[in-house]
């Protein structure tokens, strides 16, 4: 694409230039500061309730671990949330789920695998109709446990602030 | 050129109210024409897996497809596994697992009025539900050291004994869930907007409930006193006094009263128990003389179990059994083949759940679409239970 | 468990054999649950008897794979909901099926309880229920492919010293 | 020297001007995006508080996590903006920001105190709340542009709301425009200050109007047209990063909007101002009467978003029958009130 402006023209892919320019701007030092301090602070996790952990997940939003202390706040569609946790066993029906809302996630985002099941298969290593996380997502943080307690998950998403703030989360694409 | 009227509704998995299925729903307008479930989404093939796996090892396998609800899937399980090795728990274990199922009970039936809450729309009584689940967990936590999978359990006892000072913390537990069912009154159940949402929503007949095999609460709530604690009384319940919750009217209100009214039938169970539990051994007298000398002495001082050596491979003789169970969402059913082998030869395990299932095309149609959430959450239908 | 109930379990396993009278079946009585085995061709024909009993709904229906006979044997557990005395026995209908084309007529006409059990059964021993309306995949995923995973000759990996 | 002060004075001067001060100070974009930041964090504290947990907290512990709402800010300033492949792409990027603008408008039209408005005219309510109506028609061209079948439902279940409420709105507004023989907004409260205010003279209205104000702006029970647990989000379930932000504050703004206009017909609005503290005229002109109309503006908020923790929702069809078969004869029923009044002579 060819842009001219008042003499000078420019070549290139705008939109490319654009990306490029916008990369830059929000890499710097203090935006990027903020901008990782936010998002540390706003990790909101998708409805998206793989298994059985979620009845421990569910614990962790309620009152006696609430987790919405640290800005966690479990939400509705996948297009307004940056984080996603694989909550148990991961079975085949659910994979293609799982990959589809990912895909609808906007970056940065996130995704925390919970549960002995979702790291390795757990008690049900050997079963046939089971996928394991990591070799479909991008997993940031594993939670071990069968199901893991509250207080384990509430420790990974501080985990996970810690490491949006030190800027070690590659959540980021572009 | 005909007109198309409906259009086709994705519920789930990705939804805030679908839980872990899929419901499709052809919506005319604001009317729910058909809907049809698609489950499956959490199967793990316990069923398979059990073959595989010594039958101790299968404790822990069956109690994950319902987190909920984990203690009475244990006890259905043992209860089958018992009648196939021909041993009985003596008096106290018999009690102590009526104590773990019954709070397994009312913690699970928190936590189904938390979810239909969320569903309503009231977040405060999905907050209050699991904050009041907790105190059954933390007491169950005292009693088992686990939160929710106990594998407390075993064939022939239970693990552990009751611990000190339990009777006076579950007394105050108690006090205190009573005063909270009041709150729940006053915000939930007589609310008139959650009145409006749930009476005369998603009403199931008697004859459609016991034509379609409908258990437990839903199928209570329709006017059917079956319970399998009063119909064929296992462990302890022939000597305790309850009630069967009963509502004849079907709609989503009366599912969630009966819950409310089981928690309290649970409760007086649990102080009856707390009561009258008998001292003695924890453990079959056949197993607790093959523990060694050792540990004897630990297991009684400390009333834990150490596992005999011989429960790592049981081998019950050639034959079959069949147990059910009341687990909270309804009658949960057992039935193991043996081949005289170390693991079962097959293992079907019918969960309330999934006998529940059927309710959804039956229950939803012709309602309207904000009624899906509001029938949905009055079942109390927990998805990975009925995949397994 | 008393005496009472023991006669009231051996009055229902009367009752039973009295309405089933004159078709080729077993009836054993254990515990509490009392066994039936049929022929499959009869086994709609026995299922409307025992419906007529009062046994009004199916808990679960199941199937298991014998390769050594080549058989299926599909089991319906019937009890029922409406009459509590009933209720206290639990009927084990049994029948017998080859396992290289398992058919066998649905029961879902009869109890329409049975309806996902069935569908389940279908998906996971590959039994044809003729008769039923939706025998589509239930808890698998559309796209699997093999055997019918509760067959005997379906393998799962195992840990290592069982082999 | 001097003329530094002199331009600090112009500043002043020009910051002042109601002109300049109202559309952007107050009631305008600085108090409302104040107001968007404390009043969803407050929301958020208060249902925790019914819930017994403490919500927001660590990311600034000092003030019990009062800046929640800058760090969602910043996420979804800093989030990948999607527009899907299969929408309206200009209808779906505008809708946002139309529906932000039509929201926050109206604020224009509000005085702040009798002497100091931007806009002066006779049939202020009139205009404020037909500005009002814009968004539903926004929120139902966004629900139709995302292409999404919950967005759909979204939008039209806020089309057929809009009818159940705006009618009954504007009848139960005008009742008080009779009672008070004025649509000017600044002659609405000095009729308050010469007799009693509207809520103790016509309550009639005053219930229906608050009731419809929380129906128009997805407030709990009526909270039917995003209602995340039936239709996720409703027409707001495709965006993502700041237009999801733009969407979710346009229903605040609306609110708080609303609720200006609430303290205006039926609290009196500004009065009574202390004449104690008049020995300033920017403080007894502006200042003051802006912060008496904003405290009470903010106490019906606060009840608004306290009935979140109170409520779950209606249906569509039963919030449709309470618009058209309860609230519509009310507010009918309030202007014969008014008319009652007006003929016993209770009202000057």
């Amino acid at each position: 694409m060819v842009c001219g402006m008042n003499g000078v023209t420019l070549i290139g892919n705008l939109e490319e230039s654009a990306r490029k320019a916008v990369q830059w701007l929000v890499n710097k030092t203090p935006i990027r500061g903020i901008r990782d301090w936010g998002i540390a602070f706003s990790l909101w996790p998708v409805h998206f309730t793989t298994a059985c952990c979620g009845a421990e997940f569910a614990a962790t939003s309620a009152p006696r671990f609430d987790v919405e202390r640290m800005g966690f706040l479990p939400f509705v569609a996948p297009r307004q949330t940056n984080l996603m946790l694989i909550e148990g066993t991961l079975t085949r029906k659910m994979a293609k789920a799982a990959v589809w809302v990912y895909e609808q996630m906007p970056d940065p985002k996130f995704v925390v695998a919970m549960g002995a099941c979702a790291i390795d298969g757990g008690i049900f290593w050997n079963s046939y109709n089971i996928v394991r996380p990591k070799d479909i997502l991008p997993v940031e943080i594993y939670i071990p446990g069968c199901p893991p307690r509250p207080e384990a998950v509430a420790r990974a998403i501080i985990m996970l602030q810690k490491r949006i703030r030190r800027g070690e989360a590659v959540g980021l694409k572009f | 050129m005909s007109e198309e009227r409906t259009i086709e509704l994705l519920i789930g998995p990705q939804h805030p109210s679908s839980g872990h299925m899929r419901l499709y729903a052809e919506v005319d307008g604001d009317i729910v024409v058909r809907l049809r479930p698609n489950i499956g989404y959490v199967h793990r093939t316990v069923e398979k897996l059990a073959e595989t796996k010594k039958y101790i090892q299968i404790i822990p396998l069956v109690e994950r497809p319902s987190l909920a609800d984990t203690a009475n899937h244990n006890l259905g399980y043992v209860l089958a596994l018992e009648k196939l090795l021909g041993i009985e728990a003596p008096p106290r274990a018999q009690y102590l697992r009526t104590i773990l199922a019954e709070m397994n009970r009312i913690h699970s039936h928190f936590y189904g009025l938390g979810i239909h809450g969320i569903m309503l729309g009231s977040s405060t009584i999905f907050m209050w539900g699991f904050a009041d689940r907790e105190i059954m967990i933390e007491m169950a936590q005292r009693l088992t050291g686990a939160r929710l999978t106990y594998s407390y359990i075993i064939p022939g006892g239970v693990r552990r004994d009751l611990p000190q000072g339990f009777e006076d913390e579950m007394e105050k537990a108690l006090r205190y869930i009573e005063r909270r069912l009041k709150d729940y009154g006053k915000l939930f159940l007589r609310n008139p907007v959650t009145r409006a949402r749930l009476e005369g929503v998603g009403v199931l007949k008697k004859e459609d409930a016991i034509k379609l095999g409908i258990v437990g609460p839903n199928l209570r709530a329709s006017g059917v006193p079956y319970d399998v604690r009063k119909v064929q009384p296992y462990c302890a319940y022939p000597e305790l006094e309850f009630d069967v919750a009963v509502r004849e009217e079907g709609d989503s209100m009366a599912r969630v009263l009966v819950r409310v009214e089981e928690i309290r039938q649970s409760m007086r169970i649990i102080r009856q128990v707390l009561k009258q539990i008998p001292d003695g051994p924890i453990l079959s007298e056949n197993y607790l003389k093959m523990i060694p000398p050792k540990w004897k002495e630990f297991v009684e001082k400390k009333g834990r179990i150490k596992f005999p050596a011989i429960m790592a491979n049981l081998r019950p003789p050639k034959g079959e059994a069949f147990s059910r169970v009341e687990a909270a969402r309804g009658e949960l059913v057992y039935y193991i083949v043996s081949d005289g082998s170390v693991t079962p030869y097959r293992l079907r395990m019918v969960t309330p759940s999934f006998r529940n299932v059927v309710l959804f095309e039956h229950l939803i149609q012709g309602c309207r679409v904000a009624d899906i959430p509001a029938i949905y959450g009055s079942l109390d239908y927990f998805p990975p239970e009925a995949d397994r | 468990m008393g005496l009472s109930s023991e006669n009231k379990i051996e009055d229902i396993a009367k009752k039973i054999a009295q309405s089933l009278q004159g078709l080729p079946i077993e009836i054993s009585t254990k515990d509490e649950i009392i066994t039936v085995n049929v022929k499959h061709e009869n086994l709609v024909e026995v299922a409307k008897k025992l419906r007529g009993v009062g046994f009004d709904h199916v808990k679960s229906v199941t199937a298991t794979d014998f390769p050594e006979q080549k058989e299926l044997e599909v089991i319906y557990h019937v009890s029922s909901f409406g009459d509590l005395d009933l209720a206290k026995v639990i009927v084990a209908l049994k029948t017998r099926l080859s396992s290289d084309d398992p058919r066998i007529s649905s029961l879902i006409e009869i109890w329409p309880s049975s309806k996902y059990s069935e569908r389940e059964q279908h998906e996971m021993l590959g039994i044809v229920f003729e008769g039923h309306p939706e025998l589509e995949r239930l808890l698998l995923p559309e796209d699997y492919e093999g055997p019918p995973p509760l067959r005997k000759e379906f393998k799962v990996k195992t840990e290592g010293i069982q082999g | 020297m001097m003329n530094l002060m002199d331009l600090l004075k112009w500043i002043l001067d020009l910051l002042f001007s109601p002109w300049l001060f109202v559309p952007l100070i107050f009631p305008g974009l600085i108090t409302v995006f104040a107001i968007l930041l404390f009043i969803i964090w407050f929301e958020r504290k208060l249902a925790a508080k019914v819930q017994l947990r403490y919500g927001p907290l660590y990311v600034l512990k000092q003030l019990g996590g009062a800046i929640q709402l800058v760090a969602d800010l910043i996420r979804y300033l800093f989030a990948e903006p999607i527009v899907p492949e299969q929408t309206d792409k200009l209808a779906f990027v505008l809708g946002p920001i139309f529906l932000f603008a039509a929201s926050f408008i109206p604020c224009v039209i509000i005085p702040v105190s009798s002497s100091f408005y931007a806009i002066r005219s006779d049939i202020g309510l009139l205009i404020s709340l037909g500005l009002l109506t814009f968004s539903p028609a926004i929120i139902l061209i966004i629900g139709w542009a995302s292409n999404n079948k919950f967005s759909l439902i979204g939008g039209l279940r806020e089309g057929y709301l809009t009818m159940a409420y705006e009618i009954p709105l504007f009848i139960s507004a005008l009742s008080m425009a009779a009672l008070y023989g004025t649509m000017d907004l600044i002659e609405m409260v000095e009729t308050q200050s010469e007799g009693t205010w509207g809520i103790i003279l016509n309550p009639l209205a005053a219930l229906t109007f608050l009731i419809l104000a929380f129906m128009s702006t997805s407030r709990f029970p009526f909270e039917i047209v995003e209602a995340e647990s039936e239709i996720v989000m409703g027409p707001f379930t495709e965006y993502s990063g700041i237009l999801y932000g733009l969407t979710m504050g346009a229903s605040y703004v609306k609110f708080y909007v609303l609720c200006l206009l609430f303290s205006i017909m039926f609290l009196g609005g500004w009065q009574p101002v202390p004449s104690l503290l008049s020995w300033s005229p920017l403080f007894s002109r502006i200042i003051l009467p802006g912060v008496i109309l904003l405290l009470k503006s903010l106490v019906i908020m606060i009840f608004g978003v306290f009935l979140r923790s109170v409520y779950p929702r209606y249906r569509i069809d039963q919030a449709l029958k309470i618009g058209w078969h309860m609230i519509l004869p009310l507010s009918i029923g309030s202007v014969f009130l008014s008319l009652g009044l007006i003929l016993l002579g209770v009202v000057p």
